[in-house]
């Protein structure tokens, strides 16, 4: 069998590297965005006036704004805050702490896409916060758990099932978004697609493997929703199922 | 005498036209899947007759009922409202309904009031009344309205007609079926345990207005768990016992005197 | 409840913590011996990707062969035209390598090393065009493309951008794309460019030069392509400025050029 | 009204990024902003309801393509999608000579082509939802009552579903208002082209981004409140008396 093609031109290795870094972004930017969303949710259900506003002008801010558009404030802002920061680190310690942090661009694609995504998770969790039989903690409590232990033995597994479809639905979002990371100039695999497009002028053969990549990372991540789902919903499966 | 027809009644048909029923069924048959529900039950409907269909759950009659307008199909049987005969044909997959329009021509005949309500949720009470009459009878607007109207003044929901289904009382919402029925000036009612799903209190009023529309004289099926209602209004009760006529006759007869064991006990008082 | 939430808080807002600050040893600190250049790729013969990834070009040449000769240490950093200053000032990297030109405008935001080379921009179209470049009313409805944010953006905005539909594009590959697809009438590029991707010169190729070079007004076209920094790095732009003198005294400047060059684009060629 | 208006010129004065000239191009990109995200949601939901309905087919042949090209657009980003639209034809030999040239010149109809089928599928998709999920007896009421299959769907199924289908539709199109962000990788000069343009041009990626950022919020919230009105207009049915 002629395996030739499989070097798509020379662009076969850095399709793979590309698809390898998809894969990072949106992993990592999911971690970041599962404990902003956490963070948030509970900042946004908490009796602090000051930490609710701050969290639903967060969220009301990243809904109302495209990804990409966040995607540039951020990569640009992101940098300018900390340059900001450490400008005034180096006035105020007179010169002492001369530091520079280089936010580079796949840290500032995982931390924007996560910023962005956290705001969706907020949401997803807050309902299913809400969702959680205030009973269940108190029992937990009474039988005399720590608030730690009642929360990962009790509150977050009760939770979980609630917020499961959504989290599914999100990461799928946040999955096709990476794709975003390639206009700020991450080499992702959407961007060498596009760049071997481009040199080239055979859209399909790079544009479509890169779409089947894609897909392929979508039903692999619904399947392991499924499993995730049959497992939390465990003694609340439906009489009819 | 139970099971034949009076002497004058017998001489009478012999001499004159057979007059058009409203609805006659003749051994229908009903399976789901090897499951026989309906083994060969027929039924004559004539004009003001109101038939009461008793039975413990799961002796056929709501099914049987179902298959009266086709919400389910008969595997085997003959209905003819009007005289007009359901025509079916055999196909592949079983026996199929021959003309879809027939059938749709003959629904419009045969109101019926669901159990549970089934008013359509995004209409208003006088859209749930006048939306069969325009679309499917032709109807003109206006006159639908008017006759609408007219409707639920008479079930007692003149001032909740422009009310959302989902605003109303369980036994509002049925009156408001019933209305919706009667929009369709049907040659037979048929009534799917109109109360079963009501508070009890709520259950006074539907049946206060379906003795109402006894009195006048309309053609009624009705599947029912109220034996007042059947002894006080029904002509004749018909109890079904695992998808057969076990005993019909006048309600006197048939609640009062029962000859099978089994209507005894599924009349007696239960605690 | 109050009590509640706040225990499920604490929790949460530290683990959150903890990881935040975990994922920034992404960002590494620099010293002071490093020089991070910008350049927009792709800008055929200047730079371009090879299908494995690596970066090639006369700028890259070039610029590697002043850090060498500046002793400094530099690596390349890919940006896009459209954010390369914005990205300089907010120090995502200390030099834009990337044939730039010397404008008043982006004087005001950056300083600016000796100029390194100099070209005029010219417009391609299909061999055959008919049109007056001076008579506006020929050019109504054509669409023309640049790259966005260019000097010859400034100046097609400028002087034709009441008449004809200008398209800008984040890269000049794709403007040369577009023209050959058909989707534009005509592009507007920096000379070497547009002789590298159209091949003008041969006689038989689809596309041509398109009236005379234009490298006037100045203010637009500015003073040839330099090495952008911030503008209080004076010192590093100093230790470039340097090199680029030595390059050019003995030599090398042209060896590299003519490497990827068959007609001359120094700075002082035209005089 | 008139602290905006003061606000408005204080704002334009002594800047050179709020000029005349770059409002005219600020207006111009909401302009094609709002041109793409309308045709393309309209086409789309014109196309997602007969989707929809066959989507819930009883022939395998008619429901599986139909599953296959709702799941394949929303698997895959939207980006991919539009150079697909964006280079897929313009390279072919012999395509300038054919009627498919006249939508592939213009850089708006591969646009509008990539995000019509894109919000179609997740369209469908949502009516598919609610169209399940309208209740039984309702439409047991219908055909009871002698209307057709496709009186039902008309008047009693779709009307309803639509109804349900309204919060997630909502959201679909404020999906769709912030996707169309994109558009601007593809020459097209919408919101987001117009702050690259205006940053490009004047090197100001804050002033620029915030300005359209808080536009594409007015239209989001814009919208937001649409649908509220046609919720309380069109969802009456769900409100308890009053």
């Amino acid at each position: 069998m002629d395996l030739a093609w499989l070097d798509f031109q020379g662009y076969g290795p850095r399709l793979i590297e590309g698809g390898w870094l998809t894969l990072r972004v949106a992993v990592l930017s999911m971690v970041i965005a599962l404990l902003l969303g956490m963070f948030t949710a509970s900042a946004k259900l908490s009796s602090s006036a000051l930490l609710k506003g701050v969290a639903t002008f967060y969220t009301t801010v990243i809904r109302g704004v495209p990804d990409l558009v966040l995607m540039m404030l951020l990569f640009y802002g992101g940098q300018i805050g900390v340059n900001m920061l450490t400008d005034y680190l180096y006035d105020a310690t007179g010169g002492r702490i001369d530091w520079f942090i280089d936010i580079d661009a796949f840290t500032a694609g995982v931390i924007t896409i996560g910023f962005i995504f956290g705001a969706y998770m907020a949401e997803t969790f807050r309902g299913a916060f809400m969702a959680v039989d205030a009973g269940q903690m108190e029992a937990a409590r009474a039988y005399g758990m720590s608030p730690l232990k009642a929360f990962q033995r009790v509150r977050f597994p009760l939770m979980m099932r609630h917020a499961l479809p959504g989290l599914g639905n999100n990461w799928m979002v946040l999955l096709k978004t990476t794709a975003l990371v390639s206009i700020i100039g991450l080499t992702d695999m959407v961007r060498v697609a596009d760049e071997a497009t481009k040199a080239t002028h055979q859209p399909f053969l790079f544009l479509l493997p890169v779409a089947l990549g894609y897909l392929a990372i979508a039903s692999l991540s619904e399947l392991l929703f499924q499993w995730l789902t049959r497992r939390y919903s465990v003694g609340f499966t439906e009489a009819n199922d | 005498m139970q099971g034949h027809k009076p002497l004058v009644a017998a001489m009478l048909e012999q001499t004159m036209p057979e007059p058009i029923h409203p609805l006659v069924i003749t051994d229908l048959h009903k399976s789901f899947g090897d499951n026989p529900v309906l083994r060969g039950l027929s039924l004559t409907a004539r004009k003001g007759d109101v038939i009461t269909l008793i039975g413990a759950s799961g002796s056929g009659k709501s099914t049987f009922l179902r298959c009266m307008n086709l919400l389910e199909r008969p595997n085997a049987g003959e209905i003819v409202v009007h005289g007009e005969s359901i025509r079916f044909k055999d196909t592949r997959r079983g026996r199929e309904v021959a003309d879809h329009r027939q059938v749709e021509r003959i629904r419009s005949k045969l109101s019926m009031v669901f159990q549970n309500f089934n008013l359509w949720a995004h209409m208003t009470l006088l859209a749930n009344v006048i939306e069969a009459p325009i679309h499917v009878l032709k109807v003109p607007k206006a006159e639908a309205r008017a006759r609408g109207m007219a409707l639920l003044e008479r079930v007692g929901l003149a001032e909740r007609a422009n009310y959302y289904p989902a605003q109303l009382s369980g036994g509002q919402q049925q009156r408001g079926a019933i209305a919706r029925a009667l929009a369709m000036e049907p040659e037979v009612m048929l009534f799917d345990e109109p109360t079963s799903a009501l508070d009890p209190e709520l259950v006074g009023d539907v049946l206060r207005v379906m003795r109402e529309l006894a009195d006048e004289g309309r053609t009624m099926i009705v599947v029912t768990h109220e034996m007042a209602f059947a002894r006080d209004v029904s002509s004749q009760v018909v109890y079904l016992h695992q998808g057969r006529v076990e005993e019909a006759g006048p309600p006197g007869q048939v609640l009062d005197n029962p000859t099978s064991p089994r209507l005894r006990q599924f009349l007696a008082p239960k605690h | 409840m109050a009590q509640a939430t706040r225990l499920r808080f604490i929790p949460t807002l530290a683990a959150s913590l903890v990881v935040l600050v975990a994922t920034l040893p992404n960002a590494a600190l620099a010293s002071g011996e490093q020089v991070r250049i910008a350049i927009d790729v792709p800008y055929e013969p200047f730079v371009y990707r090879t299908p494995s990834g690596q970066l090639e070009g006369f700028e890259i040449d070039l610029g590697n062969e002043l850090c060498k000769r500046a002793q400094l240490d530099c690596s390349w950093v890919e940006q896009g035209w459209d954010g390369i200053i914005p990205g300089l000032l907010s120090r995502k990297y200390d030099a834009i390598l990337s044939s730039m030109a010397i404008t008043a405008e982006r004087k005001q935001q950056v300083l600016f090393s000796d100029p390194y080379y100099n070209t005029p921009s010219v417009w391609i179209a299909l061999r055959g065009t008919q049109v007056d470049l001076d008579d506006k009313a020929s050019l109504k409805g054509k669409t023309v493309g640049v790259q966005r944010g260019t000097i010859r953006d400034v100046y097609i905005t400028e002087y034709y951008g009441d008449v004809m539909q200008v398209r800008r594009y984040g890269s000049s590959q794709e403007v040369a794309n577009d023209l050959k697809a058909g989707r534009l009438d005509f592009a507007f590029e920096d000379y070497p460019i547009a002789h590298d991707a159209f091949d003008f010169q041969s006689s038989d190729a689809p596309f041509e030069q398109f009236g005379p070079d234009i490298s006037t007004p100045t203010s637009i076209f500015g003073e040839g392509a330099a090495i952008a920094f911030r503008p209080r790095d004076e010192a590093l732009a100093e230790k470039f400025n340097q090199a680029l003198e030595e390059v050019n005294a003995d030599g090398t400047f042209k060896a590299l050029m003519e490497r990827y060059f068959d007609y001359d684009l120094s700075v002082n060629a035209e005089d | 009204m008139e602290q905006l208006n003061q606000a408005i010129i204080d704002l334009l004065s002594g800047n050179e990024i709020f000029t005349a000239n770059t409002l005219d191009i600020y207006w111009e990109g909401l302009v094609n902003t709002v041109h793409l995200v309308f045709v393309s949601l309209l086409i789309g939901i014109l196309l997602a309801v007969p989707l929809a309905i066959l989507r819930g087919s009883r022939f395998a042949i008619i429901k599986w393509p139909i599953w296959c090209y709702t799941y394949v657009f929303r698997a895959t980003p939207l980006l991919i999608q539009l150079y697909l639209a964006y280079y897929g034809f313009a390279f072919v030999p012999g395509v300038r000579d054919t009627w498919i040239w006249f939508f592939v010149e213009e850089p708006i109809y591969p646009a509008l082509f990539a995000f019509t089928l894109n919000t179609a599928a997740y369209t469908t998709e949502i009516f598919h939802g609610a169209i399940k999920s309208t209740p039984r007896g309702e439409v047991e009421a219908a055909r009871a009552y002698g209307m057709s299959r496709a009186l039902t769907i008309r008047r009693i199924v779709l009307p309803s579903a639509f109804r349900r289908a309204l919060p997630a539709y909502g959201n679909e199109v404020i999906f769709m208002l912030h996707a169309s962000a994109i558009a601007s990788v593809v020459t097209i000069m919408d919101l987001t082209g117009a702050a690259y343009y205006v940053y490009a041009r004047f090197y100001a990626p804050f002033t620029a981004f915030i300005f359209v950022a808080l536009l594409y919020m007015v239209l989001s919230f814009g919208i937001q409140a649409i649908f509220r009105g046609l919720e309380r207009w069109l969802l009456a049915h769900l409100r308890p008396a009053g």
